[in-house]
């Protein structure tokens, strides 16, 4: 039985979420649409926390939130005039990517409340989730150690550092 | 002189050409001129030495047995088709070699030095292209040379070729006229179709007796011609026949055409009047003395072949007789002096091969061993006069069309005042060719007459016939050029006789159109190599005479002052003068075949089917798969939503199948 | 390194040099940029040269192994793909037409502009692609450079073309790769019928001695590599590239395609197709044999009608490689041999004639013969080298074409039946064909009034036009001249196939 | 009541739903990501709530989720770049109008 500040906060959260998500991709003005993919975002590092995964959701706000987000601002900064709407959009494909939204919804929904009996598992307790136990995990060479990718990530960030310096060069 | 020295006189023709070719561009235009007529001046006297040692020197083992040899004096490879049948490039020297190489040489020479006068114009400069004419000149000497010493048969196809290339050259040397073009074109293929027929003639020959040298196809042991190598020779194609024939007999027709091309006999006779576009001291040369005659040489080398295979003589005979029956029509009405010649010299050259043909049955085979062959004898003897007293008829022909700048007997008539000199050059010319005694062409073509009534006399009452037409029109042309009227002076120089450049060659060739009939010539030039003893038949040559007179009376009676005779007849017999002067519609028929059948109705539709049809064909294949691509393309659009909406909906679709398979 | 004592990788060695030479320098330095092309050109001329008498020598001293040089370098052997080099008379000669019409066309394209490095680039590298096809023996190799001799045509016509270029372009490269396609797959075919005992092979040497090739196999195998040469060789009816290609081309770009890629077609069909299948080459021989006939007469009369300098050129060689063909299908040594001097002729003459055209080309700026005449009044030594070439094509002794077409006419002629007779008299017909057109042409062209008065402002040719037509004419005389010395070398190498065939009847 | 996985599962749905809708439907090319945003913010969700209540031993969904936030940093900093790039050359933002390099 979870206590009724969890439950409290999973609907505040699930709520904002679904409300934010659909406003995101349905309000004509593009820098309102940041800002609610910003709100979507927090509701998700709440989810992480709640999920006692601090670390992430620590990572979620500064990166997503924080980073990604700012980005998105800068861009639709340059490239808008502000106050300016977006064109409207033809129902037609309006109609046919609602369509193909609600069908895979749909699809995906049926399959998880008919099939997926794993759903209505509780969450157990975890013991250790320190940041220790992250940074050793991240850069061992174990078994399940993710050194790899790490470097992978990290190398790949620094393509993108220049890539992006080169493309964003003036000429 | 070693008959070695025939190397020499072929390879400085061949030197001067390039010297001249390549070098003269830079040098002074006279000089070259100069250099050409040094050149051939050397050529001549080696040519000379070599060829009196040949026929008159012992020591060169020419002559074994009363017999003389043929003398292979050099014979390397040249190009090995397979390890038995290889064409050599060799110098031989037998009766006829020799006596060519003094007939090219002279007339050459002649030509060399007439040239550096009429190659200029009146003040004495030298026309544009000078150098050039005088290396074409020595490239042609070269070619002709070469062609009469060859050992073997493929090396006189080899310089048939070249002789054609250099009348190609020559006759096109003004090659900013159309009409020299055009003539030089003409000239070219026509001997180039004949020459086909010559290589297929060489190629059937070749293959079943596996060589081309006359040493194993025409000469005996002896080193002179044998029927019995002939025969051995001819037996090789073992009775295999073709289309009723025997192969060899085509192989040898198809020679025939070869040498006819060159020759001019009908019905490849066509370029040979045009080609009198070319500067008439080339006409001399090439058209009148020299390379018109390689036909005739041909048949003569291969003569021994020729007797044994009787039908493809036959087919020589009918048709040298009907050429020069035909010949002589047309030149009978030419206005142009030039043309008139031109066709005079077809009518001669199938003198001679009617000659040569009719040789083989003057009596038949035995016979010729027996001493006969007069008529190849009599062929190649007047080939010898014919060259000098044509040289001389076409180099006098260049001085008056020096002198009035046409080739219209219109615009001559009455020259005789004014150009004495090559009014008398003249007139020995005509009185030669028309069968004067003592001038040369009696001797010669008295021989010939007798040699056809031997095969019979309708053979020669035809060919007496066209001698009193010969005399006929040569007198014709005569007194239109020198008579007939006083000269009207056109221009401001009155003409006159040329610079002495000019008129020496035509003393010179007159002097040897008188006294060349007095050459032993059946002492030396025998088909069999052995002296041929000959008297003169009193009838033949008292009739010959007799009707050469008539007709040099008849041409005395309507040309030689001017009266309305000629017209009159001309309106009389107007449809027969129009064809004569049309030539019979040869060249339209020619233009009939090569334009509109070959050209319009095989080329052109080829070239459109392969535009059209093979090349369309292609095409369509590229754009039916351009576009199908096309239309995948339209897939293709670029658009990322469009690509997502595709893959959701599959992935949707999956999943479906997925759950329902589950379900199910 | 064992492969580096042969000489013959040094025909590969030295254009890729010369490539790299050409990278390294700038793209203005127009001068450093000739002398690479220039010196990597003369190398391998010498080279050639030098080829030539280590050949002679060999021979000479009692060598009569098929291929001499040989050396095998293993390159991939899972498949047995070995860098194998190794000569015989046929592919000494081709190497050395090779070399003298790059170095030629090296001095054709002096004044290659825009972007000359570049072109000189895909210049050579063709080049290599060239010379690497005649040094090897391997089917992977041969295949392997061939390829790259086909592909920078594509970019040297669409780039540094004219006319139609893009059309043009892309047209013969689809066409050749058509080809290769065909080729490709009979290649393969090959392979894996290449030995009896499993122990399967590239070498074209070994396969030929195994002779293991299932008889039914041939008859599919033949056609495909056949055709596959075939269509390089401008066989009939895959002969419509060549109009096109040649006449959008640059100057040197179709003096090496027709002078010496076609012959790749002509030496590919001989050393792969009937070298290898010899039961297949007797079986089918009579298709090929109608199809390069129709080749060399239908070439002839359609190059009567066009108007356009190259088209008349390209049909030419349509005829006169159709006569390679013809006669590497007669199947003794006489007409073969007769074959690769037919290819050395038209190599080097047909290398003139597009010379000559890119230059005139380059002055008048037209091609149709109708626009222009009176050329030898303006341009004596165009004039003269255009009649040369012209002579040389219509088989003119003294020059290469007589020696090559009367090699081919005698040796054809060697088989007694209809066929072969009928066949034989028509491509022999050819040679009055020939003339036509091209005394039409030099007539229009050169002879005649001047047509167009602008063009009496031209100029002769400069030095190195000189140079690069001299070369070439000479080289046609040579052969001309000399054919022994040529056929000499060539007929030994027919021997074993010849042998092969013979074993067939 | 309990929160079971399923109920963390629904509103990632949704997100992902609606990250589709705006990426088939929307023109410019920052709203366009804005929508890729979400449905990796989706995903994410789901990797963390499977490995937290399938396997709560272990880390690997946390990781991959600590990765796919990086990348997606990298990729909409690259992917931002190039619209503002395009942005100056073509003054649009629209794709069905930067049609240039299409076919």
């Amino acid at each position: 039985m979870e206590s009724v500040g969890n439950l409290i906060l999973y609907f505040v959260v699930a709520l904002v979420i679904i409300v934010c998500s659909v406003l995101t991709v349905t309000t004509r003005q593009i820098l309102r649409s940041a800002t609610y993919l910003l709100f979507v975002l927090f509701a998700t590092a709440v989810i992480y926390f709640q999920m006692d995964y601090a670390f992430l959701g620590a990572v979620q706000i500064a990166v997503y939130a924080g980073g990604i987000v700012v980005l998105f601002v800068f861009a639709i900064l340059l490239t808008h005039q502000p106050g300016k709407d977006a064109q409207r959009i033809e129902s037609s494909r309006r109609i046919l990517g609602a369509v193909a939204a609600l069908l895979g919804v749909a699809v995906c929904g049926y399959g998880l409340f008919s099939y997926a009996n794993f759903c209505h598992r509780q969450l157990a307790e975890v013991s250790d989730m320190s940041i220790e136990t992250i940074g050793h995990w991240l850069l061992s060479t174990e078994k399940f150690g993710y050194l790899l990718p790490f470097e992978a990530v990290s190398v790949l960030l620094l393509a993108c550092i220049i890539g992006g310096v080169v493309i964003a060069r003036r000429r | 002189m070693p008959l070695s020295y025939t190397i020499a006189v072929i390879a400085i023709p061949l030197l001067m050409f390039f010297f001249l070719g390549l070098a003269g561009v830079k040098m002074d235009k006279k000089l070259t001129g100069v250099l050409g007529v040094i050149g051939m001046l050397i050529t001549t006297v080696i040519a000379y030495g070599v060829a009196l040692t040949y026929f008159f020197g012992s020591d060169q083992g020419q002559v074994a047995d009363g017999v003389r040899q043929a003398v292979v004096v050099f014979n390397p490879d040249w190009l090995s088709f397979t390890k038995t049948l290889v064409v050599r490039m060799g110098i031989m020297l037998d009766p006829i070699a020799a006596m060519m190489l003094i007939v090219i040489t002279t007339v050459s020479l002649m030509v060399h030095l007439y040239s550096l006068g009429y190659m200029c114009d009146h003040h004495g400069h030298a026309e544009k292209g000078f150098q050039r004419y005088y290396a074409f000149l020595a490239l042609f000497t070269f070619s002709m040379l070469g062609l009469v010493v060859a050992t073997n048969l493929f090396q006189i196809f080899i310089f048939f070729e070249m002789v054609g290339l250099s009348s190609y050259l020559l006759i096109g040397f003004y090659y900013q006229s159309p009409a020299a073009v055009h003539a030089s074109k003409k000239a070219f293929i026509v001997t180039r179709l004949a020459d086909l027929f010559f290589l297929l003639g060489i190629m059937i020959l070749s293959y079943y007796t596996g060589t081309f040298d006359f040493d194993q196809l025409v000469f005996g042991p002896n080193g002179a011609n044998s029927l019995e190598v002939a025969q051995s020779a001819i037996a090789t194609g073992g009775g295999a026949t073709f289309l009723g024939c025997s192969v060899m007999a085509w192989a040898l027709t198809f020679i025939f055409i070869g040498g006819a091309g060159k020759s001019a006999m009908y019905p490849l006779h066509i370029w040979l009047p045009d080609a009198m576009e070319g500067p008439t001291p080339v006409s001399a040369l090439i058209h009148a003395a020299t390379m018109v005659v390689a036909g005739v040489f041909l048949v003569a080398r291969l003569f021994p072949l020729y007797v044994i295979e009787q039908g493809a003589m036959e087919i020589i005979c009918v048709v040298g007789a009907f050429t020069a029956f035909y010949a002589a029509a047309i030149a009978c009405v030419q206005s142009d002096i030039k043309r008139a010649l031109a066709f005079s010299t077809v009518s001669q050259i199938a003198f001679m091969m009617t000659s040569l043909a009719v040789s083989s049955a003057d009596g038949g085979l035995i016979e010729i061993h027996g001493g006969h062959g007069l008529g190849f004898m009599a062929s190649m003897f007047h080939l010898f006069t014919h060259a000098m007293f044509k040289a001389l008829l076409f180099l006098c022909a260049g001085a008056i069309i020096h002198a009035v700048h046409s080739n219209e007997n219109s615009k001559m008539h009455g020259l005789h005042k004014y150009m004495p000199i090559t009014s008398i050059a003249f007139l020995i010319g005509c009185l030669a060719i028309a069968g004067i005694p003592p001038f040369a062409g009696f001797w010669s073509k008295d021989e010939i007459l007798v040699a056809c009534y031997a095969k019979g006399t309708g053979w020669g009452i035809w060919m007496s016939m066209v001698a009193g037409m010969t005399a006929f029109y040569m007198f014709r042309i005569y007194f239109l050029i020198f008579h007939w009227k006083k000269h009207e002076v056109h221009t401001e120089h009155a003409p006159s006789d040329q610079p002495w450049t000019m008129t020496l060659p035509l003393i010179i060739l007159a002097t040897i159109s008188i006294v060349a009939g007095f050459v032993p010539a059946h002492d030396l030039v025998t088909w069999d190599g052995k002296e041929l003893h000959t008297q003169l038949n009193w009838t033949v040559a008292g009739s010959s005479v007799l009707i050469a007179c008539i007709g040099i009376g008849l041409a005395f009676k309507m040309y030689y002052k001017e009266n309305e005779l000629p017209d009159k007849l001309q309106a009389r017999f107007s449809g027969l003068w129009e064809a004569a002067y049309r030539r019979f519609y040869m060249d339209e028929l020619y233009q009939f075949i090569t334009h509109k059948v070959i050209f319009q109705g095989i080329c052109k539709p080829i070239a459109k089917f392969d535009r059209g049809i093979i090349d369309g064909f292609f095409n369509l294949l590229a754009s039916v798969t351009g576009s199908a691509a096309y239309g995948i393309r339209r897939l293709q659009n670029g658009s990322i939503q469009s690509y997502v909406y595709v893959y959701l909906v599959g992935a949707l679709a999956l999943a479906v199948i997925t759950m329902v398979c589950v379900l199910i | 390194m064992e492969i580096f004592s042969n000489i013959l990788i040094y025909f590969v060695i030295v254009p890729v040099l010369t490539l790299a030479g050409l990278a390294l320098c700038s793209n203005k330095g127009i001068k450093a940029i000739r002398t690479v092309a220039v010196a990597g050109a003369s190398v391998l001329v010498a080279l050639a040269i030098y080829l030539v008498y280590l050949f002679l020598q060999a021979r000479g001293a009692g060598d009569t192994s098929e291929m001499i040089l040989r050396t095998d370098v293993t390159w991939f052997a899972p498949f047995n793909i070995k860098l194998a080099l190794g000569v015989d008379g046929i592919s000494v000669v081709m190497i050395l037409l090779s070399a003298f019409i790059v170095f030629a066309g090296v001095f054709a394209s002096w004044k290659m502009n825009p972007l000359p490095k570049q072109f000189f680039l895909w210049f050579y590298l063709l080049s290599t692609g060239v010379f690497g096809f005649f040094i090897s023996i391997d089917l992977f190799t041969m295949f392997m450079f061939y390829e790259v001799a086909l592909i920078p045509m594509y970019l040297l016509i669409g780039v540094w073309g004219s006319g139609s270029k893009n059309y043009s372009a892309m047209k013969l490269t689809l066409m050749l790769m058509g080809g290769s396609a065909f080729l490709m797959l009979g290649l393969i075919g090959i392979y894996f019928h290449s030995a009896a005992d499993g122990n399967l092979t590239m070498n074209v040497l070994e396969i030929a001695h195994n002779d293991a090739i299932p008889h039914q196999w041939q008859l599919w195998l033949f056609p495909l590599t056949f055709i596959g040469f075939g269509v390089l060789g401008a066989m009939f009816p895959f002969h419509t590239w060549s109009p096109d290609g040649h006449a959008s081309a640059p100057t040197a770009v179709s003096m090496l395609h027709a002078g010496v890629l076609m012959k790749l077609g002509g030496y590919g069909c001989f050393r792969i197709a009937i070298y290898l299948m010899p039961f297949a080459a007797n079986e089918l021989a009579w298709i090929f044999l109608t199809l390069t006939g129709v080749s060399i007469v239908y070439g002839a009369f359609s190059a009567c009608v066009q108007t356009d300098l190259k088209y008349i050129n390209a049909y030419s060689s349509v005829s006169h490689c159709g006569m390679v063909l013809f006669a590497i299908l007669m199947f003794n040594t006489t007409a073969m041999t007769g074959a690769v001097l037919q290819m050395l002729s038209h190599g080097l003459m047909t290398a003139l004639f597009f010379a000559l055209i890119g230059m005139i080309y380059g002055r008048t700026h037209t091609r149709d013969i109708r626009d222009m005449g009176g050329m030898m009044t303006i341009m004596p030594y165009l004039g003269v080298g255009y009649v040369v070439a012209g002579l040389a094509s219509l088989g003119l002794p003294g020059l290469s074409g007589f020696a090559a077409e009367m090699t081919i006419f005698f040796g054809s002629f060697e088989h007694s039946d209809m066929f072969h007779r009928v066949l034989t008299i028509a491509a022999t017909c050819s040679i009055v064909i020939t003339a036509v057109y091209i005394l039409r042409v030099v007539g229009k062209l050169l002879f005649g009034a001047v047509q167009n008065e602008h063009h009496r402002e031209l100029t002769d040719a400069s030095w190195e036009e000189r140079l690069s037509t001299a070369t070439l004419m000479l080289s046609v005389a040579a052969i001309g001249c000399f054919p022994n010395f040529f056929v000499n070398i060539i007929s030994d190498s027919f021997l074993p196939v010849v042998k092969a065939l013979g074993a067939m009847i | 009541m309990n929160l079971t996985l399923l109920m963390y599962l629904v509103p990632s749905l949704v997100m992902f739903g609606c990250g589709v809708y705006g990426f088939l439907t929307r023109k410019n090319m920052i709203a366009i990501m804005i929508s890729l945003e979400l449905m990796l913010n989706s995903v994410d969700i789901n990797f963390v709530v499977f490995n937290r209540y399938l396997f709560p031993g272990q880390m690997d969904g946390m990781f991959f989720t600590l990765f796919a936030i990086a990348i997606a940093a990298a990729e909409t900093a690259l992917a931002l770049a190039i619209i503002i790039n395009v942005f100056r050359v073509a003054r649009k933002v629209d794709i069905n109008e930067l049609t240039k390099l299409k076919f």
